[in-house]
Parts: C-alpha cells; structure tokens; sequence
C-alpha cells in the first residue's frame, strides 16, 4: 500500500475531472460499489466551491439549540454537536443513527463487535434555530419563553471577540427587532505548533529606506528559479523577440514595385470621380433635350412623350379615376342583389305555403 | 438463484464484511475500477532506451574534465543560510486561534505593492522617527 | 555414499576429533535462536546534527501528538515581521516539514493511513511558508515602486525639506539632528554608522552633496564664510558634511575648505565616488588605530 | 590463498594472525567464515551444504561480500577449532538439526524465511548466534571486532568473561579490507 499511496497523486492517478459529468458520476457509482459499506458515506461530498464558508450559509454554529422539523425526531430541541464541512450538514445531539458493521481495523477504543450505531448527518435546512425572548407581562413580572425562528435574516455585522471576526446579526424574519445570539464558541486551547497571539501580533519591521529593505541583496532573485524558462514572467520588462513576433501579424510578401504599382493603382481609383458633376447633368440634359425636341415621327413622339416626366403622373391619375368608376359598378350591382334576393324570397315563401309543406 | 443465495443479500454483520451480493458478472471488479490499469504513465528511470537519461531535478555541482575527473564548482553547489539565532525564535509554524486573522485596508492607495504607500510611510519616518499602524476596533490594520 | 557426503569438513578436523577429546562440538548440542541485533548499542551522540529530523529525540510521534489547533500564519500577518524574523520562521517551518515527512513516511511503510495526519499539518506548514515568499516579494515591488515614484515627486519633497530647514530659527536642536539623520538614511542610505562593508553609489553621493550644501547655506552667513562663493567642488562638500550640522562644525570645516583651497586641486565630476570612498576608507582606518590605541592604553 | 583449509603452521609461517573472519552478502545476508581476510569458492563449495531457493550458493563477488565481523583467538589451534565448530554448526542447522533451525527462524505471513527483497536477516543472524555458541563450548578467549556493535545484539547471549566486543574503524567500503589488515596486525603484535 505503501507505494500505491504515494502514487495516488494527480499524476499518476486518473485525473477525473477530466472526464464529463456522467462518466464521472459512473466512476463514483462504481467506487462506491467497490466500497465496504462502513466506508461509504450517505451524502456525497461536495465541491469545494459548493461548501459553506460563512455563517450565514450555515445559519446555525456549533453550540445552538435547534429545533428539529424533519425525520424520527421531529418537534425535539436538541443541540448542534458538529458542522460537518466536506457536506455542509450538521452533528446533532438527538439524531437518528444508522447500523454500520465495521472491519476490525477501523475499531475505536473500547469497541468489541462488528455492529456499531453511527449517528446521521443532518441538513441545516432541516432544524430551526431556538431562541429565548422574554415576555413582559401586564403586571410588570417578566418570563422567559422560547422561541423557533421559521426563517431567518441576516443584517448588519459586529465585531465578535470570542470568534474574532466579524459575525453577522441574526434576525428572526418579519420580526427583524429579535436578535437570536450566536452561541459562544468553546475557546480553543495553543497546541505546539502555534505562536502566541502576542509573538504573532509583534511588529517588527516598519518601512524606513528608500534604498534597500532589511533584506539581503537580490533575495527576490533567490527566490526564483534561475533556469526558468519563462524568466521574470512576474515582472515583465521587455518583450523578446519571439514574443514580439507572435504579437504583431505577419505582413504579405509582395515585392517594393508590385507595391507601388498597388499604390498607383489605388490614386487612379481615387481620382475618379462617383458621382456626376452639375456641368455634366446640364450638358447632358441639354444634349438630350435638344434630341428628343427635334423628333419628327409621330409614333416615337408618342412614345417619348410616354416616358417623358409627366407621363408617370398622368397614368396614376387614369388608373385612379377607373377604378373608382368601377368600385361604383360593383355597389350597384351588390344593391340590385339584395333586393333581387329579397323578392325572391317572399316569392318562395308564399309558395311554400300554398302547398302546405313546413320548410326547415 | 438458489434459496440459499438469498441468505447472501440479508445485511448481517458478516455479509457486510464479505460483500457476497455482488456479481462480478456486471464488469464490476472486487478491487480498483479497472484490470487493465493505466498505461499512460511516465517513463520510469529504467525505461527507455540507451539515451534516455530521466535526472533527478537535481542539478549539477561541477563537471567532468577530459580525463574524467569530477571538479566541483562551488558557486554551484547549494549552499543554506540559516539565521544564527534560529534557536531564539519564538515563531511557530502556525498561529494561535487565538488571534483574530487581521484585515488590511488601503484606502487611496492601489494595495501592499504601491510605490505611494511605502513612499508616505518613509516621509512619515522622517518626520515623527516612527510610523503608525493604526488598528480599529475590528481589527482593520493600516496596511 | 552418505558418510562421504557429511564429511565435507577438513580430514585433518575430523582425525582431530577422533584423537582429542572435546575438539569437536558434540553433536548432541542445541542450537541458540539467532541473536537479534538491537540498537541499544549504539550510543548517538546528544548534538548529532541528523537529530534535527526527530521530534524531541523521537522515532516518531503518535497522530495524537500532531494534532493541532490554530492556523497557517495569513500574509496580513507577516507584513509585519522583519526579515530576521521571516528568515527564521521560514527554517523553522522547513525543520517541521522535515519531520513531519519523516514521520509520514514510516507511517507509509507501516501500510498505515495515519500518515495524512502528518501530511495534512504539513500542508498547513507549507501554506505558511507560500505567504512568507509573498510577503518577501511583495516589499521588494513596493521598494521599486516607491524608487520609481520618488523619480518623480523626489525634487519637490527634498525642495520642501530644504525650506523648512533653511526657514526655521532654531535647527540646531536635536529634533533636527535627528531628522537630518533619518533623512540621510531613508532617502539615501546613509547609515549613521559606516563600516567598512559600504560602497559608495550615486545615491551615496547625491544625499553627500545634498546635506553638505544644506548646512553650508543655512550657516555661511551666521559665521560670516560667504566669502568662500559657494562650495566649489566634493572634497568641499564632504567636509561640511562630515562636520556636525551646528554653526561650530560649519566653522570648522570653512577653516578646512582654507587649508584644502591652497593646494588648487579641482576634483572632476568622473572621479567623486572615488574620492569619497577614499575620505571613508581613511576615516574608518583612523577610528580602527585609534580604538587599538585606547585598547593597548588599557 | 584461502582455497584449502590452512592449518596452524601454515597460518604462522605466512604471517596470518589466530582470527576466523566472518563475511556478510550484503544481497542475501548470508554469512561466510574464513581462516584469512578473502572469501573464496572453497567457502562457499564447504559452507553452503543444501542450497535451495531460500538459502542459494552464492557468488564470490568480492563487492557483495562485506566483513562483518574478526574473532581473535588465543592462540592458531584455537582459531581452528573455533573455525571447524562454526563450519559444524553450519552443518548442523542446514543438515542434522535442520528442523531445530527452521523452527527458531523468523517467518512470514506465508510460513517462510522472513525476508525483503533478496534479503534474509535471519543468516546473518545465526551467524552471530553460532559464534556465540562456539566459545561457550569450547572456553574460548575471544576479542570480537564487529563491523557494528549493532549486529552483537543483546549482551546476555555473550558470556561476558571470555568475550571482548570492540567496533572496527568506521571507514567507507572501500577500505573496509585495510581496516582488516589492521586487526591482522594488531594481532600478531600480541
């Protein structure tokens, strides 16, 4: 096992995330499988994005009393043991517990058979918080009663001394003027490996030259890899050369006098004009004029005059003038109908009456 | 399926130990996720053919001369400075819990890194001989 | 055939062993288990330098005794620390690591999962000392960037320093002397204390001539030396600036500039870090004889 | 040299000193003995009686063959003696006591002769063992130089009025056979 450890790393290891999100989850079904139960957990673990961090995500701290609204114990008022970080759920004091059969390496002290209960987690979301207000009664004696916050808020901050950070208040919802108290955290005791919040909060350096620190020469250097092959990435002075050329397109190979001749080109282009000058439009229009003034067939004077600029309108007004002439045609045909249908109507009726028969 | 391999999907205690239900017949394996194993590693120090020569990250110290002796050269040869009063630090490598995490603000200036900063605490030196870290209430240090 | 066989041994052992009586192990002896050896022989000695990857002369620690409470020191943290002190935190979370390796390690070999304990402790260690190089680099930029800013904001605060020193009655307090002191140091890194280590740059040189004409300006008309018309070249300079920042000290270094002046000697602008190094390499050697003097006097 | 049995005259006469020399493999642990400062194929044919893939005849490699420890005797008989008892004990647990022998050695989980890799502790620890045994039956004066203390293991196996354990030098590999030369020296001299 030992080398297999070691080898675990991402390197040596498939990198799962590699994959997509269905073979990924096919590998952890199939690791799970693969597990002892004793070893597998109910609730997934999470992402690390994914967990809580702040307060105000867990909503409850280690220490509170919680009303529990969901599973066997619902209704009880019991106490928040642990937050478990890896699936954002919580330890309580009353919780429902599961039947493991562990191996026997896994024993803890004290243990003498396979069978062990372990107690479930428990999704914050599912308990609420209790707090205690206290009633003022009408005849001024006061009386303490507990209460469970539905939903909670979250407004404003203060500095907390016993977490030392600031914690955010917590409000019952719709009644934002009842506070429920984080509880008190139980204070943690210096292990070996930790500084003294004294040694820790000493200060002992202040900025006083401009010319050195009270670093050695070139520590910074030092502290880099002097082979590197990205030297100074960090702290970019200059381009090279290769890096100049990936930034900058690469230009076309055409020669100095296909060059020119394209610039030659180009000022021809621009020295034609696109639009026709006024002089142009007279002269032509004159030219034209003078043309079309001097026709003689009588076919063709016709046909100019046609097309000529007036013809356009004097068309639209014929065309205008027809059909209304027609549209009057089609409403006295339609008035000529009705009554024609109308005296045929009675006509028909009449009839059917005189032979007697009902006509539905 | 036999009656007696029923017994074998009961969860009792041995059961759960021994995993009898499962089937290897659905490719499953009973250790690991697959028999072929990866082959895609690195090439190990013993791989490769006659001129593949792996290293150990470590770099030379010196170089051989044409008759093959091995001269050290020192300015290659790491060297640890280590502080003479190792013995009297009083740092440990982590912090109490203890001590709150302190904040840092640096209002007007771009961060720990600006020129302005460093430049204002120097004049600030000059003038008084000290310079103040003013800490608030909730524990916001000048940075 | 079989009693051929056994009898590899020498001929001669074996007509020993028939002619002389107990020569030979007699066959009916029993074997001794075989001695394991044990290290209760060897003694280490108590400074032997490879102690140093064991935790209190340990083999190792049980997981219990590396559980820990606290966290990896925070870049706000160390921002305030020395380099002395950053120096030493960095050796001695690099000697836990080492141990805490160590011990994972034999943990590993054990085919015991107790070793993430170590490793997760280490990783914590190791978090400490990322921030520790932060923080190293991060005052290193910030002195660049303050250079580079000073490039453009220098001459006006120097100009404004200057006024206040020329303006004010009274500058020979010590509130004064310190602050020129502090002055000399944080714009131009002049220690108050020069050993021989120094080397004398263009910023040596620049804070020479800007403190020396400072003092020369404020007290040549109090003592009446305008004659001189000004400080002609470094040598001048540096005289004034090595006397004491008072009317007396001034005084005394115009007495010099006298004596210096009827030797004619210009000094050229190429040749002024020479100079001065060679007034600094005198004045240390001078303080050397006269300490051994007063030692041997003694 | 070492390529026959020497006698007593012959070790005199070509100025070896009254000591039985004991050689580890540093690739399987086992252990040879010999009358001068070489091993030699005649070891190896006369002291590994039943081979097997536990307990393989091994080379005469001189670079896997490290001293492990020098026995100093009183006089060339009693270095001879020591010599033949240790070869016989050698016989005694690969041949006529084997069952006696394999049941004082270590095992693994699979009931064979403890060992990692190519190597088995368990030879070079019979080795001391017998050495043990041989002056105690016979009431040798022995001087033992050990390559390192750590292979005498506990004191009480030794009997403290005829033994004398000392350390040789501590020298890299290379001149562990200069160290030898020494000790051969050093007991000549006395």
């Amino acid at each position: 096992m030992s080398s297999s450890l070691r080898n675990l790393s991402k390197r040596y290891g498939t990198n799962l995330d590699r994959f997509p999100f269905f073979l990924r989850k096919m590998f952890d079904r199939l690791s799970r499988e693969a597990q002892l139960p004793a070893l597998t957990s109910d609730v997934p673990e999470l992402p690390i994005e994914k967990r809580f961090k702040r307060p105000d995500q867990w909503k409850v701290e280690v220490g509170d009393r919680v009303l529990i609204t969901e599973g066997k114990y619902k209704g009880h008022v019991t106490k928040v043991l642990a937050l478990h970080h890896p699936t954002n759920r919580i330890f309580l004091e009353l919780a429902e517990t599961k039947k493991l059969v562990v191996p026997k390496q896994f024993w803890q002290a004290g243990q003498s058979t396979h069978v062990i209960d372990y107690p479930k987690t428990v999704h914050p979301s599912n308990v609420k918080v209790v707090g205690t207000i206290v009633d003022t009664a009408a005849d001024g004696t006061e009386r303490e009663r507990d209460i469970a916050a539905d939903q909670l808020v979250f407004k404003g901050e203060y500095w907390d001394e016993d977490y030392g950070k600031m914690m955010p208040y917590r409000r019952v919802k719709f009644h934002e003027n009842v506070i429920i108290p984080w509880p008190r955290p139980e204070p943690e005791e210096d292990c070996a490996f930790s500084t003294a919040k004294e040694a820790a909060e000493e200060r002992t350096y202040v900025p006083n030259c401009l010319v050195r620190t009270d670093a050695p020469e070139n520590i910074v250097e030092s502290l880099r890899d002097p082979i590197m092959k990205r030297a100074y990435k960090w702290d970019k002075k200059y381009i090279t050369r290769s890096e100049a050329k990936r930034l900058s397109s690469p230009e076309m190979p055409i020669s100095e006098a296909k060059k020119a001749m394209f610039e030659e080109k180009r000022k021809i282009r621009e020295a034609i004009p696109s639009e026709p000058s006024v002089e142009t439009i007279e002269l032509v229009g004159k030219l034209v004029a003078e043309k079309l003034n001097a026709v003689t067939d009588r076919n063709f004077a016709a046909y100019v005059n046609s097309v000529g600029p007036d013809a356009r309108q004097k068309k639209k007004e014929a065309r205008e003038s027809a059909r209304k002439v027609h549209e009057e045609k089609i409403r006295e045909a339609e008035e000529r109908n009705k009554i024609k249908n109308r005296t045929e109507g009675k006509y028909k009726l009449r009839k059917a009456k005189k032979k007697g028969s009902v006509v539905f | 399926m036999r009656a007696s391999q029923v017994l074998a999907f009961k969860e009792t205690a041995e059961t759960c130990l021994r995993r009898p239900w499962k089937t290897y017949r659905d490719g499953t394996l009973f250790y690991g996720q697959s028999k072929a194993g990866n082959k895609r590693l690195p090439l190990s120090t013993k791989q490769g053919n006659k001129n593949y020569y792996k290293g150990t990250r470590s770099s030379s110290i010196g170089k051989f001369n044409q008759y093959g002796k091995y001269t050290i050269n020192y300015e290659k040869v790491r060297t640890f400075v280590i502080p003479e009063d190792l013995d009297e630090c009083v740092l440990r490598p982590l912090v109490s819990s203890l001590a709150p995490v302190p904040k840092n603000s640096f209002k007007g200036y771009e961060g720990a890194a600006d020129g302005r900063l460093y430049l204002d605490k120097v004049k600030e030196f000059i003038e008084t001989g000290k310079v103040e870290f003013g800490r608030s209430e909730t524990y916001v240090e000048r940075g | 055939m079989f009693e051929q066989q056994v009898a590899r041994f020498s001929t001669s052992a074996k007509c020993l062993a028939r002619s002389r009586k107990g020569y030979r192990i007699s066959s009916s002896i029993k074997l001794r288990p075989p001695i394991i050896p044990t290290i209760d022989n060897i003694k280490v000695i108590d400074d032997h330098p490879l102690w140093q990857f064991f935790s209190h002369k340990k083999f190792v620690r049980n997981p219990e005794e590396v559980s820990f409470t606290g966290r990896s020191w925070t870049v706000q943290e160390l921002r305030r620390k020395s380099f002395d002190d950053l120096h030493s935190l960095w050796y001695v979370c690099l000697k836990e690591r080492n141990r805490l390796y160590r011990e994972a390690h034999v943990y590993d070999q054990a085919e015991s999962l107790r070793s993430q304990e170590f490793e997760g402790l280490s990783a914590m260690i190791r978090e400490s000392m990322v921030h520790i190089k932060q923080v190293i680099t991060e005052r290193e930029a910030a002195l660049n960037n303050a250079q580079a800013e000073f490039e453009v904001v220098g001459n006006e605060y120097l100009g404004e320093f200057r006024n206040a020193y020329l303006e004010d009655q009274n500058v020979e307090t010590d509130q004064w002397y310190d602050k020129l002191e502090r002055l000399q140091y944080a714009i131009f890194g002049i220690p108050d204390v020069l050993d021989t280590s120094l080397k004398v740059d263009l910023r040596f040189l620049e804070g020479v001539k800007f403190v020396g004409q400072l003092k020369y300006d404020k007290f040549a008309s109090k003592i009446g030396r305008e004659d001189l018309g000004g400080l002609k070249d470094i040598a001048e300079i540096y005289t004034v600036f090595e006397e004491s920042a008072t009317a007396e000290g001034v005084k005394e270094a115009c007495a010099k500039i006298d004596e210096y002046r009827e030797s004619n000697l210009v000094i050229p602008g190429s040749k002024e870090i020479q100079v001065v190094q060679g007034f600094i390499n005198d004045k240390i050697k001078q303080a050397e004889s006269d300490f051994e003097e007063t030692s041997q006097q003694a | 040299m070492s390529t026959k049995f020497r006698n007593a005259h012959w070790l005199k006469t070509n100025g070896f000193a009254p000591q039985v020399y004991l050689f580890r493999n540093i690739e399987s642990g086992q252990v040879i003995y010999s009358q001068i400062p070489h091993v030699n194929n005649y070891q190896i044919k006369q002291q590994f009686f039943r081979p097997n893939w536990e307990n393989k005849k091994p080379s005469k490699r001189r670079d896997l063959w490290r001293p492990m420890a020098v026995a100093e005797f009183e006089d060339y008989q009693r270095a001879i003696q020591a010599y033949h008892g240790l070869v016989e004990l050698r016989y005694m647990r690969e041949v006529s006591k084997r069952k006696e022998a394999e049941a004082l050695r270590r095992r693994n989980e699979y009931q064979q002769i403890w060992y990692s890799g190519q190597y088995r502790p368990t030879w070079s620890q019979e080795a001391a063992s017998d050495l043990s045994a041989v002056v105690d039956e016979f009431q040798l004066k022995t001087k033992i130089y050990w390559d390192t203390l750590w292979r005498k293991g506990d004191d009480k196996r030794w009997n403290e009025e005829l033994v004398e354990h000392v350390e040789m030098d501590q020298v890299s590999p290379r001149d562990k056979l200069v160290v030898l030369d020494e000790i051969r020296e050093e007991g000549l001299r006395e």
